[in-house]
């Protein structure tokens, strides 16, 4: 009887290579992601990831419309997350114009901004945990993150790409009663956390499939770029919400969680936790929204004086960061640069996936949790 | 506004190498040379001082009508220290410039980028090679003299031969009517 | 009458199949065969009324061993046998031994299957009682007691086999 | 003539039917119960409450275009889904739905074993399937398929020699009968043996938790990537009959068959007034919902975990269990 080999071994026997080709029609690569893999039995022994099959010019569209116009092309980035990707664009143009944004408007697009990162983890844990094979939480994620475009829509119509923001401010307040149900989704919201926790964080199945996959040290991760929670799961404390506070986020108290092992039930102990924060961050909102308008003054037509600036901040993916330049002639932005944090943690995968087994592959791009839109712009 | 620590040291361990200092609302940048840009960069990277172990952004601009076009810009953070600075130099199209993949294996995929996006020669680098684009595109989509609009068939197969017709002043005149990046740019 | 005719039947399937085994193109397909092959054996051995062994032999040879050809054949993905060189006077010779030997068993069955004709009904089994419809329990009760010795002996080599193939797995895997 | 072949033939018509249309309906159940799981309503529109799905999922699965890629070996193409189904089908043979021989199609006294080895056969569908499909997610599919089968199998055949000790037959009618006269199911004198032999089960009709060889998210749609059509039906419905064989073979050894509960006390009489056969069928279909529940909660196995646990927990277990019945057996 022969034993089977899990482990590669290293023999004159497995010389045989196989390279398969995972994408970019494939159910767990969330969208056109393309990652060839050089196999051995099982073992990965190299990945090499071949994006841009949505590609569709985001930063030279940019170019070509003016500042407002340009919000609404942020939507389509970060499709699960563009309240975040708009806090971001207005803000750096903000910055640009020296505008100051009323207090008021500062609050809510914190709450907006992590209202979105409820719903953009949500859709994170879904489709991670049935990439590894539990296919409930998928559905109950969602039922969640339901709720949460409800609340959007409310708030500004749409569902999915918002254009909820604008340079100065919002153009709208929040609707009456959207705050009672914001608290009360709040609530439900803590409920069901723990009913996520309770069909994964201590299943020994989920332990055995994300305990020491994918480690990677605090000093590597800076290295290769990482933000956000893979960083964080790395025990590296950066947090752009606290290192470089925007919004309101310095008037809030929140704790940022920490990894020890740099895993990939580290990184998704991380989200969990940052769900409670999330909840913990928009109930002070609630508590302390100030009163006043939501728009500051802004000149009609907008075109910043000439200079460039990078404005980055904590996006549910990590650190999302705008580089414009304006030439201080025309109405459009001479330069527009995404740093899409997808972008840059996808770069890990081919460090953190290596020596790993295939099952491994689609839990760490899960773990890396992309966006394609926003990896292609 | 005083310069930061960061900024004074780079200053005064390597003389010359700084061309300018620049601060605009809130963020410092260093124009250097491109001759020393590595020396710069790595310094940055290593010395106590700024200790900028996290790359943030590699990325460039297109300044067309200069003679050194392009501004390749890095974006730096450091996460012991938490000051950021972004380091700037002015390329020309055909100048060559290191890779910095070995200082932040970040730089990777941004290197690529922006070789794919501007066309920038970078060398040294470890896998340089299209990123967002096709392998086989022709042209760099993110310069400014990159054509908008134009015969759609032609120009996905073969940017390039557009470039060269829509150039010829009475041939193409017509189809240059739609105002393209560089009706500001003299 | 009709135990002839299925036993000739299935003998006669046997046969062709075997001769597939060898004659097949692609080694998947051999396998394939074989594994037909094995089955109808099974059948024989219903016939014969030894159930046990009917089921051994699918659950051992079909089921278990030639999966780990099918899986090697697999692996190898061998389109076309390889050609190798190929010596006509090994090959005359070879097929000289191969005839002598495939004679003397001819000759031996022959002669002795002419002698157990002659033998009295009952003994062919070897023990008293010929085998019933209950054969499970006592084979185990031949195995255990008339075969107690071959039978340890069998499994201590099994057994060595086993350890042997461990330790040579191993050591490819520890260097 | 009508004993030997009418009757039997006729037994096997009926039987085969109804497997086939268990299964139709084992496929909407599964839905309908993951539904609720997941608070969804499952199917809905096709007749009420989607009863209809059960009929209309077949249907269109036999006029789907059937499809063979260009480079797949077409004879072991076709082969393989056969190889897959007739198996699990042949299995039904030595299954009592009751103590009655109206109720099964035969008793050999190798019934156990018949099944065992019956099985094993089925593991050729999938190996050929994937290889012969000539592609290379179906082919890394194939080769965890028949690794995980073959480790399986020899825990599950471990663990069924501890149970034969106990009953000192490979009957199952005589396994059944050997239940009544003790008065107690086997469950309550071999809960590790019923443990071992479900999470084997469970793993050799790659069920959730041990779905690898068709990992939808890993390897696309697993040994069956290539397939439409009839052909991927039948893979599926030798997946679940085999479920319905596993959950057959627990309730037969662990289970007590056809028995009522608690045989052993007398004023739970009443409750043989259910025919003896819906007993069995109702158990059976209780351990169908196991499975299906498990499905709904538990996360997949890694293939080398998959592996280890089959190796080097469930078969020393099983070796292990061997061992103390066999002690007993003699000290007792």
């Amino acid at each position: 009887m022969t034993v089977p080999a899990p482990r590669a071994s290293t023999s004159q026997f497995d010389t045989n290579e196989l390279v398969i080709n995972m994408g970019p029609q494939h159910p767990s690569t969330h969208g056109v992601l393309r990652v060839v893999l050089r196999l051995d039995g099982e073992r990965v022994l190299d990945a090499d990831c071949v994006i841009g099959y949505i590609h569709r010019g985001v930063e030279k569209l940019c170019e070509n419309r003016d500042w407002t116009h340009i919000i609404l092309l942020t939507d389509r980035m970060d499709y699960v997350a563009a309240a975040t990707n708009n806090l971001g664009y207005v803000e750096a143009v903000e910055k640009l114009m020296q505008i100051e944004v009323p207090r008021r408007a500062r609050y809510i697009r914190t709450i907006l901004a992590e209202l979105q990162r409820i719903a953009s983890h949500c859709l994170w844990l879904g489709t991670h945990a049935m990439d590894i094979g539990a296919l409930t939480v998928l559905l109950y994620a969602f039922r969640e993150r339901e709720f949460v475009l409800d609340l959007f829509e409310e708030f500004c119509g749409a569902r999915l790409t918002y254009n909820s923001m604008r340079v100065g401010g919002l153009p709208l307040d929040i609707p009456p009663g959207w705050d009672r149900k914001l608290r009360s989704f709040c609530d439900l919201m803590e409920g069901k956390l723990d009913d996520y926790e309770t069909l994964l964080t201590n299943n020994r199945i989920w332990l055995k499939r994300t305990r020491d996959v994918g480690v990677i040290s605090g000093e590597e991760a800076i290295g290769l770029g990482l933000c956000g929670p893979p960083l964080r799961g790395s025990g590296v404390s950066r947090d752009l919400r606290k290192d470089e506070p925007n919004a309101a986020y310095e008037e809030f108290d929140f704790d940022i969680p920490l990894g020890t092992r740099g895993d990939t039930y580290d990184r998704y102990l991380i989200r969990m936790e940052e769900f409670r924060q999330s909840i913990r961050i928009i109930r002070q909102g609630l508590d302390g929204l100030p009163e006043g308008p939501v728009m500051g003054k802004v000149p009609r037509l907008l075109k910043p004086p000439a200079g460039e600036t990078y404005h980055a901040i904590e996006s549910p993916k990590g650190e999302l960061g705008y580089f414009l330049v304006s030439d201080g002639k025309s109405t459009n932005p001479y330069r527009f640069r995404v740093r899409p944090p997808s972008f840059c943690n996808l770069q890990g995968l081919k460090r953190l996936v290596r020596g790993h087994l295939v099952a491994d592959v689609v839990a760490l791009i899960g773990t890396i949790d992309i966006v394609l839109g926003e990896v292609d712009r | 506004m005083e310069a930061p620590i960061a900024v004074a040291a780079v200053q005064d361990a390597l003389p010359g190498a700084i061309e300018a200092v620049s601060y605009w609302v809130g963020d410092w940048t260093l124009i250097v040379a491109r001759e020393r840009l590595l020396e710069v960069l790595e310094f940055l990277k290593t010395a106590e001082a700024t200790a900028f172990d996290y790359c943030s952004d590699v990325t460039a601009t297109d300044w067309p009508p200069r003679e050194r076009r392009f501004d390749l810009i890095y974006c730096l953070y450091s996460t012991r220290l938490r000051h950021r600075i972004r380091v700037k130099a002015r390329v020309a199209e055909d100048e060559e410039v290191e890779s910095v993949t070995g200082l932040w294996p970040a730089a990777n995929w941004l290197e690529r980028e922006v070789f794919d996006q501007f066309g920038i020669n970078i060398v040294n680098h470890p896998d340089l090679r299209r990123i967002l684009m096709p392998d086989e595109w022709q042209g760099y989509p993110q310069r400014k003299d990159y054509p908008l609009e134009g015969p759609g068939e032609l120009l996905m197969e073969n940017p390039q031969d557009w470039l060269r017709v829509r150039n010829l002043p009475d041939e193409a005149a017509d189809l240059r009517s739609g105002a393209g990046p560089d009706s500001e740019i003299e | 009458m009709a135990e002839a005719l299925l036993f000739y039947t299935l003998a006669a399937l046997i046969l062709g199949l075997g001769v597939m085994v060898v004659s097949a193109r692609s080694a998947v397909h051999s396998v394939l065969f074989l594994v037909v092959n094995f089955l109808l054996v099974a059948v024989l051995y219903v016939t014969l009324n030894a159930e046990f062994v009917a089921v051994i032999q699918v659950l051992v040879y079909a089921g278990g061993i030639v999966v780990l050809y099918l899986f090697v054949v697999m692996l190898v993905n061998l389109k076309q046998a390889p050609e190798r060189f190929s010596d006509p006077r090994r090959l005359a010779r070879s097929g000289l031994v191969l005839g002598g030997v495939v004679l003397a068993l001819i000759v031996v069955v022959v002669s002795s299957s002419l002698r157990a004709g002659a033998a009295p009904e009952g003994t062919l089994s070897g023990f008293g009682t010929p085998f019933t419809s209950g054969n499970t329990e006592q084979l185990g009760w031949v195995l255990y007691t008339s075969y107690l010795i071959p039978f340890e002996l069998a499994s201590m080599l099994l057994l060595v086999a086993m350890v042997g193939a461990i330790v040579l797995a191993k050591r490819h895997l520890g260097e | 003539m009508l004993d030997t072949v009418v009757i039997p033939l006729l037994k096997i018509a009926v039987l085969v039917n109804a497997v086939l249309v268990a299964v139709t309906f084992l496929v909407l159940m599964e839905r309908k119960v993951i539904a609720w799981a997941q608070s969804r309503l499952g199917p809905m529109r096709v007749g009420p409450y989607g009863i209809l799905q059960a009929l209309a999922d077949p249907i269109k699965l036999i006029l789907k275009e059937d499809i063979t890629p260009v480079k797949a070996d077409r004879y072991v193409f076709t082969l393989a889904p056969i190889m897959s189904l007739v198996p699990a089908l042949v299995v039904f043979a030595v299954v009592p739905f009751g103590p009655d021989p109206l109720y099964y199609i035969g008793d050999i006294n190798v019934g156990l074993l018949f099944i065992i080895s019956v099985t094993s056969i089925g593991v050729y569908g999938i190996i050929l399937g994937g290889w012969a499909s000539n592609s290379k997610y179906p082919l890394l599919a194939s080769l965890r398929a028949s690794a995980q089968l073959i480790s399986y199998e020899i825990a599950v055949t471990m663990t069924l020699v501890s149970v034969i000790l106990t009953t000192g037959t490979l009957s199952l009618v005589g396994i059944v009968e050997a239940q009544r006269e003790s008065g107690i199911w086997f469950g309550f004198i071999q809960p590790v043996a019923l443990v071992l032999v479900f999470i084997g089960g469970l793993a050799e009709t790659n069920r959730a938790p041990f779905d690898l060889p068709e990992a939808e998210t890993e390897l696309t749609g697993g040994f069956h990537t290539e397939y439409s059509g009839m052909r991927f039906a039948l893979f599926f419905l030798a997946e679940y009959a085999n479920m319905i064989v596993i959950s057959a073979v627990v309730v037969l050894i662990f289970f007590g068959g056809w028995l009522r509960p608690f045989p052993n006390i007398a004023w739970l009489g009443f409750l043989d007034l259910l025919p003896a056969w819906i007993w069995f069928v109702g158990k059976v279909f209780l351990f169908l919902y196991v499975f299906i529940w498990i499905r709904a909660t538990l996360p997949r196995y890694r293939y080398d975990q998959l592996m280890s646990l089959g190796w080097k927990v469930l078969i020393p277990v099983a070796i292990g269990n061997l061992v103390v019945t066999g002690v007993f057996k003699v000290v007792f």
